[in-house]
């Protein structure tokens, strides 16, 4: 199978899906149109699970084509076991979301479908893109459609959100356009590859991590600069915030995985402080902000930036490991892992929640807390998927989001006993705004006449929200394929990054 | 054997599902009959497992089942070690459940839910099957999270009562309290053992009592005492101990079935059997056993003190589960392993007995639990009446009944032992026997013995609940009689081999043994113990002033009316959570969003910046007037600047 | 003091009375043969310098054409000189404090030692025959004829954008225009009509 | 006749010159002849320089800035004339059209 350009048909089919979907918007009904293509990305993309060779730490199903020659820049793609969880990560929520738009999007549902699966196409391309010229067109790329989404179909707020969003992350990436031609004057070639083998002094090192950091900080989103996240899921259209929360976060952790580590370990090393200190303020600080919302998306939107600070803690926890366990990384895969399984689980509960709000707000058109009640009461099937996603959010064993915080929480552990303490905090925490939201929402007596006036789900929203609560029983009770397919290119990066590069 | 005890768990986990996902389909008969079903089989396999592991005598099992995940050198895997500590455990819980499971059909006859019900406890007793049959920390962890949700699940099973639901949050919050600790404590373990095996641990254990861990910077603690104390913390959230006891009463807000299974019997014991099985770690650090000592002493003694103000039927048993468990927590405290596992087992037995006769109670009283609105149900309910006679007497142990046994044994322990706190402990347990006489033989009177204060209509249909209520109340009464007769084998015996191991300098129960000469000597010997004497002296007093002279009750409240009203606000504790935790968690919340979030980074930063440069180039809009001379006027003053700047500043070749 | 000197000394003073007039007065008219004035006296300061063609140039290009120009616009726009004179001297402290503190400076420049007498080779007296268009002449055509060529393409740019911004073409004035005239296609010009043959009567030709 | 007394004299035309702008800044037809000064100013030194320098590129130069000169002059006064025709008034306080 290793004939065919897999990555090039996992990222090229939705744009193209999309143009088509766009060209014959008129004339057929777009849905079905865009549900193929998603399914047929999906099938494809499992296509990179089954070949995926998972013992080696290499890039596999490598794609090299010479696309600017004047500047040594090529079309180079390939994936290892960070990127390729996340790549079907996306394929499968973009089919959920093409799924979950199809009654509610009344208007222009072609161009919504459109952007959706050219959205996918550049996310997939930003995963599995090698070139950094290339890494860069994508990820601002990816940015457009978004911005479309919200800025099109999204609420009252929409265009301050969807500016807000644009601007914020678009200034965050331009510093790492900076570091990315720097790198290039000193090595001489755009592949990432390169980059991570460039010998580089202390305060290249430095300032080239900071650009990341500012441009990753911003995406995963970190504690100061998270405040864009809210206003754009509370004004994004149900589809939106799902992508939203579950893949376009994802791109930051994985950004730290494959530029900040591997490329300037000594500066990360230096600088990991920094990152622990906004992880855990960003645990506690968002937790406890989280309690008080009062709009169910945005409380979700809160939660899934907690949630965010313990990827971001388990990934730089392997330098105050070197320095407890003099330089022997032993424990700082537990983190890593913890941390890359926890933005893939993270993926899925968020999404779903993001879809059950989904759900009564096409019902109840308000995301307020306070114009619901007992909904249960009318709508028993969704009251159940509820809980069990509110369950999944703190972090219930059996569930796919235990597997993330128990493992980052003994790492932390490891490395020094206050950041335990303060990351298991978010046990409580999540605990009690995920289930203080249950109970004002879905328990209790029927709140008001238009609750009890609620349908429950019909058989559409069912599958999504089966097959999302499958897959977070499933990662909860059987994480073996994830860890495994994982492994190899952690280890390998756990090894790279104790080496100093001075 | 392994099929064996992975059919014991796993029956009841399928009992759960059927009933739970087809509970339309197969009815409220079917719902019960699978439910039952499952938790009879696994029952059925206990006892099995009973008879092949105590009678037979064969070795402990110790294999995992399932490899959950392998990272870095650790293997967390689902794995069972099935000891005689265990079977004990296994008996009690599926004996338990089953009784609880067939009252139900009684109980909840009219509940829309009653299938969901079923699916419900069934789930519960797999949950507290995988954490009692765990053999590594992980699967614990696991098992004691699922026993959270489950009992979060069965308080609010009655979703419309706002109480309920209020209730069932504040009983998860609190146990994610104490899964903090508990979870900390995993983490310590992994960080020093570097495994979550328990065998492993135990072993590697003796070597590591002196290890020291810094969490103070500087301070160096035993790395001991901080994993003991961190899991006991834990204990302490699952098994309602003082500071973390405060969702206990409000549970009641469940239907009665779960509070016997899983308040009273099942799911608070949990914390007590997990201190046991880690008596290896416990035993090498004083420090944390003097804590757990204390912890244990104080929730004995005030929790039993609130059982006395109490006027629902159900917060009396409540409050008593909670004194008995400080009780237990003693025992453990004092090392006496085995008399805390088998106060353990004595306790569920009487204490599901007493809640399900409050059940009953209630459900001929047409759902009434004020027992000032009882009375004299001597005559309408006589096996009821009978029954919680027993359970009662067991309660505040009446030499001969299983309560006897087991609570004196601690008495004794405590008195034994030289732990640090001791001392206090032994005289705070001493007060708790003469209370917990006083209030449940209370309880008694106002219910079955006093005048009838209800009305007509209650009477006109008041009659014994069904047998399915009744045979169950029955079958537990019997081990309540009987149960302490286990005592030679259980705590004096070398019952539990290795799966308790205790230091030497500790070994209370070893000293105690030593006069010990069969139960009927341990029976004559109480009789000596002040503990009867105050037992009898509690009932005494209880039958004097709720039969004979209610006013006394009346003026002591009147002339102690600080005192009463501390305990009628509980000591204040929930107030305090109230108002300091939850308000203050919304306080800080609300800050941090307001001033933090909105004001700071959004307004000052986003917002601001964004305003800023509004207002910077408003200004610089006036550098462009218009008029041609102010441009010229620039221009020549560039020129001056530039001519005086190579005049003076030029620097000179 | 020997004649040299007398000579720029007396053309100075024109020249700096000629200059401050060209400022102050009301009149732009005034102000521009000012300005004839000024040109002519730098002139004869650069005969003084041996500098003949520059001089005749600048008398034949500045005062000829440009202060014609300025002349003939003055006159053409009829500007109300009330407007233009109030407020004059608003600006004149900060102008005369701008002036004064420039001058200052590059007399302090001037000062230094680098220019005075002493450390200047004396300038080289030119032979009679020595012509200072000859070799100007030879300068330019040799080594600048490239920024010659520039200059001459300056100027035409000046001429053409001069014309261009003042042109305006009067409404009623027929003009041909070659363009349009070629461009014309047969069918606007020649219509085919079909039509029957017509026979003549015999009758009716003879009158 | 030393060098730096034309350079002197160079200089007074010129701040002669800043001080005409300074002065009449609403006559712009004042203004060119103000700018021409400076320019002539700038030719005396330069040709002073050649002068005393021997040196033909100073004349040279003050060739090529006549032509700029002149050429700039053209264009002033076209644009001076278009301005009239438009506006029918050249006093710069009225047109401040190009506002920021």
């Amino acid at each position: 199978m290793s004939g065919l350009p897999l990555l090039s048909f996992v990222v090229w089919l939705p744009i193209l899906g999309g143009l088509l979907v766009l060209a014959l918007s008129e004339r057929v009904n777009p849905r079905p149109v865009a549900l193929a293509v998603a399914m047929i990305t999906f099938l494809v993309s499992l296509l990179l699970y089954t070949g995926f060779d998972q013992t080696t730490a290499a890039m596999q199903f490598q794609e090299k084509l010479s696309w600017i020659p004047g500047f040594n820049v090529f079309y180079h793609l390939g994936v290892d076991g960070i990127a390729m969880p996340l790549i079907i990560l996306t394929t499968f929520t973009t089919v959920l979301v093409v799924l979950a738009g199809w009654e509610v999007i009344k208007e222009r549902p072609a161009q919504y479908l459109a952007a959706f699966l050219i959205m996918e196409g550049l996310m997939n391309g930003v995963f599995s893109a090698l070139d950094a010229v290339l890494f860069y067109v994508f990820w601002e790329g990816m940015l457009i459609p978004m911005f479309l989404i919200i800025g099109v179909w999204g609420g009252p707020r929409r265009v301050y959100a969807t500016i807000k969003f644009f601007l914020y992350t678009f200034l965050g990436s331009v510093f790492m356009l900076v570091a990315l031609i720097y790198m290039y004057t000193q090595s001489g070639s755009f592949s990432i590859l390169d980059f991570h083998t460039l010998k580089l002094g202390m305060t290249e090192q430095i300032l080239i991590f900071l650009a990341f950091l500012l441009a990753f900080a911003v995406k995963v989103p970190m504690w100061p600069v998270h405040t864009w996240l809210p206003d754009a899921h509370v004004e994004a259209p149900t589809g939106g915030s799902v992508i939203l929360a579950a893949i376009m976060l994802k791109i930051g952790g994985y950004g730290f995985l494959r530029f900040s580590l591997p490329i300037a370990p000594d500066a990360s090393h230096e600088l990991d402080w920094l990152i622990i200190f906004m992880s855990l303020t960003a645990v506690v600080y968002i937790g406890f902000v989280a309690l008080v919302q009062q709009d169910m998306k945005k409380l979700i939107a809160y939660s899934s930036i907690a949630h965010m600070g313990f990827v971001t803690l388990g990934i730089f926890l392997v330098f105050p490991l070197m320095d407890a366990n003099a330089g022997s990384t032993q424990g700082a895969l537990l983190g890593m892992q913890g941390g890359m399984i926890q933005m893939i689980s993270h993926g899925f509960i968020s999404g779903a929640l993001f879809l059950c709000v989904g759900v009564l707000y096409d019902r109840m058109h308000s995301r307020q807390i306070d114009d619901y009640g007992g909904v249960v009461n009318t709508m028993p099937v969704f009251a159940a998927f509820m809980v069990l996603f509110a369950m999944a959010n703190s972090g219930l064993p059996g569930t796919s989001g235990f597997v993330g915080e128990f493992l980052v929480v003994i790492a932390s552990f490891k490395a020094n006993v206050w950041f335990a303490v303060l990351a298991s905090t978010t046990l409580i925490l999540g605990a009690a705004y995920s289930l203080w939201l249950v109970k004002r929402v879905v328990f209790g007596d029927i709140g008001n006449a238009r609750v009890a006036q609620l349908h429950d789900i019909n058989g559409r929203e069912a599958l999504i929200l089966g097959s999302l609560a499958f897959v977070v029983l499933l990662f909860g009770l059987w994480p073996a394929p994830l860890v495994d397919v994982m492994q190899s290119s952690l280890e390998n990066l756990v090894a790279h990054v104790a080496v100093s590069k001075l | 054997m392994e099929t064996v005890y992975l059919a014991i768990v796993l029956a009841p986990l399928l009992g759960a599902i059927v009933a739970g996902l087809f509970g339309r389909l197969i009815g409220r008969r079917g719902a019960h009959w699978v439910t039952i079903l499952g938790v009879a089989t696994s029952f059925v396999l206990s006892l099995y497992v009973f008879k092949y592991m105590v009678i037979d005598g064969n070795p402990a099992f110790n294999g995992s089942v399932y490899t959950w995940l392998v990272t870095d050198g650790i293997r967390m895997e689902v794995g069972f070690l099935v000891d005689r500590l265990t079977t004990l455990m296994l008996l009690v819980v599926t004996f338990v459940s089953l009784m609880v499971h067939i009252y139900t059909i009684g109980y909840m006859h009219d509940d829309p839910g009653y299938q969901r019900f079923f699916s419900y406890i069934a789930l519960f007793t797999f949950a507290m099957l995988m954490l009692v049959m765990s053999n590594n920390f992980l699967q614990l962890f696991f098992g004691w999270e699922a026993v959270g949700l489950v009992s979060y699940l069965l308080i609010g099973f009655w979703y419309k009562k706002p109480t309920a639901i209020y209730a069932n949050l504040k009983a998860f919050l609190v146990n994610r309290v104490g899964d903090f600790g508990f979870l900390l404590g995993i983490a310590a373990v992994v960080l020093y053992f570097n495994t979550l095996d328990y065998a492993e641990v135990f072993s590697v254990a003796p070597s590591m009592a002196d290890a020291t861990i810094e969490i103070i910077p500087g301070v160096q603690g035993s790395a001991m005492t901080v994993i003991c104390i961190l899991l006991f913390i834990g204990a302490m959230g699952k098994s309602a101990q003082v500071p973390l006891h405060v969702w206990l009463p409000d549970s009641m807000e469940g239907p009665t079935p779960i509070s016997a299974l899983i308040h009273a019997a099942t799911m608070v014991t949990a914390g007590i059997f997990m201190v046991a099985r880690m008596s290896p770690l416990f035993e090498l650090s004083e420090t944390a056993l003097s804590f757990v000592l204390v912890i244990g002493s104080i929730t004995a003694l005030f929790m039993g003190l609130l059982g006395l103000v109490q006027n629902d039927i159900k917060r009396v048993v409540a409050y008593s589960t909670l004194s008995q468990l400080g009780y237990m927590t003693v025992a453990l405290g004092v090392s006496a392993y085995s008399a805390g596992i088998f106060h353990l087992m004595t306790h569920a037995f009487f204490k599901a007995l007493l809640f399900l006769a409050a059940g009953s109670v209630i459900i001929a009283m047409h759902h009434e639990q004020d027992i000032r609105k009882m009375g004299g149900l001597r005559r309408y309910l006589p096996v009821t009446y009978w029954t919680s006679l027993i359970g009662s007497l067991a309660l505040i142990g009446f030499p001969g009944f299983a309560g006897f046994f087991s609570k004196d044994t601690i008495i004794e322990a405590v008195y034994a032992s030289h732990i640090a706190g001791a001392g206090i402990a032994y005289v705070a347990v001493l007060i708790g026997v003469f209370v917990t006489a006083l209030y449940s033989f209370r309880m008694f009177f106002l219910v079955f013995h006093t005048e009838e204060r209800f009305d007509a209509r209650t009477r006109s249909h008041l009659h014994e609940p069904p047998a399915v209520v009744t045979v169950p109340l029955i079958l537990l009464a019997i081990p309540s009689l009987l149960a302490g007769y286990w005592i030679d084998p259980v705590v004096f015996g070398d019952y539990f081999g290795d799966a308790i191991q205790v230091a030497a300098a500790h070994d209370v129960i070893g000293h105690l043994a030593a006069d010990y000469h069969g139960a009927w000597g341990f029976i004559l010997h109480g009789l000596m113990a002040p503990a009867f004497w105050l037992a009898m002296a509690g009932l005494i007093t209880a039958w004097y002033i709720y039969t004979q002279n209610r006013a006394i009750a009346g003026r002591a409240a009147e002339r102690f009316r600080g005192l009463y009203r501390v305990l009628q606000n509980k000591y204040g504790f929930d107030r305090f959570n109230e108002v300091f935790f939850a308000g203050g968690a919304r306080g800080t919340g609300w800050t941090l969003w307001k001033l933090g979030d909105v004001l700071i980074i959004d307004g000052l930063l986003v917002n601001g910046s964004a305003r800023l440069v509004g207002w910077l180039s408003g200004i610089v809009r006036h550098v462009q007037s218009g008029y041609l001379y102010h441009y010229a006027f620039s221009m020549i003053i560039g020129l001056l600047l530039l001519l005086s700047w190579f005049v003076w500043f030029a620097p000179t070749q | 003091m020997s004649f040299e000197r007398l000579v720029f000394y007396t053309f100075a003073a024109i020249l700096v009375y000629a200059a401050t007039r060209v400022i102050t007065v009301r009149n732009p008219v005034h102000a521009a043969l000012h300005l004839v004035l000024a040109f002519f006296t730098c002139a004869g300061l650069w005969l003084l310098l041996e500098a003949e063609f520059l001089a005749i140039t600048l008398v034949l290009v500045y005062v000829g054409a440009v202060m014609v120009l300025f002349l003939f616009v003055v006159m053409m726009l009829d500007i109300n000189l009330a407007s233009l004179k109030a407020g004059f001297v608003r600006y004149l402290p900060v102008g005369a404090t701008v002036a004064a503190l420039m001058l200052l400076e590059m007399i302090l420049v001037l000062k230094s030692k680098g220019f005075d007498a002493a450390s200047m080779p004396p300038p080289v007296r030119h032979a009679a025959d020595y012509s200072n268009t000859r070799e100007l002449g030879s300068v330019l055509y040799t080594d600048y004829v490239y920024p010659f060529e520039i200059a001459a393409v300056i100027l035409v740019v000046a001429i053409i954008a001069a014309i261009a911004l003042t042109l305006r073409k009067r409404g009623e004035s027929k003009m041909q225009n070659p363009a349009e005239q070629v461009k014309v296609r047969r069918e606007d010009r020649v219509r085919l009509v079909k039509m029957a043959a017509e026979t003549r009567k015999p009758a009716e030709s003879e009158d | 006749m030393v060098l730096a007394d034309f350079l002197i004299l160079g200089a007074v035309l010129f701040g002669l010159s800043v001080a005409g702008i300074f002065i009449n800044r609403k006559n712009v037809i004042i203004l060119l002849m103000a700018i021409e000064l400076m320019l002539l100013a700038v030719n005396m030194n330069f040709i002073a320089f050649s002068h005393f320098l021997g040196d033909i590129s100073g004349q040279v130069f003050v060739f090529f800035i006549l032509t700029v000169a002149a050429a700039e002059s053209a264009i002033g006064l076209a644009i001076l004339v278009v301005l009239f025709r438009n506006r029918h008034t050249i006093n710069v306080e009225e047109l401040d059209s190009m506002k920021g």
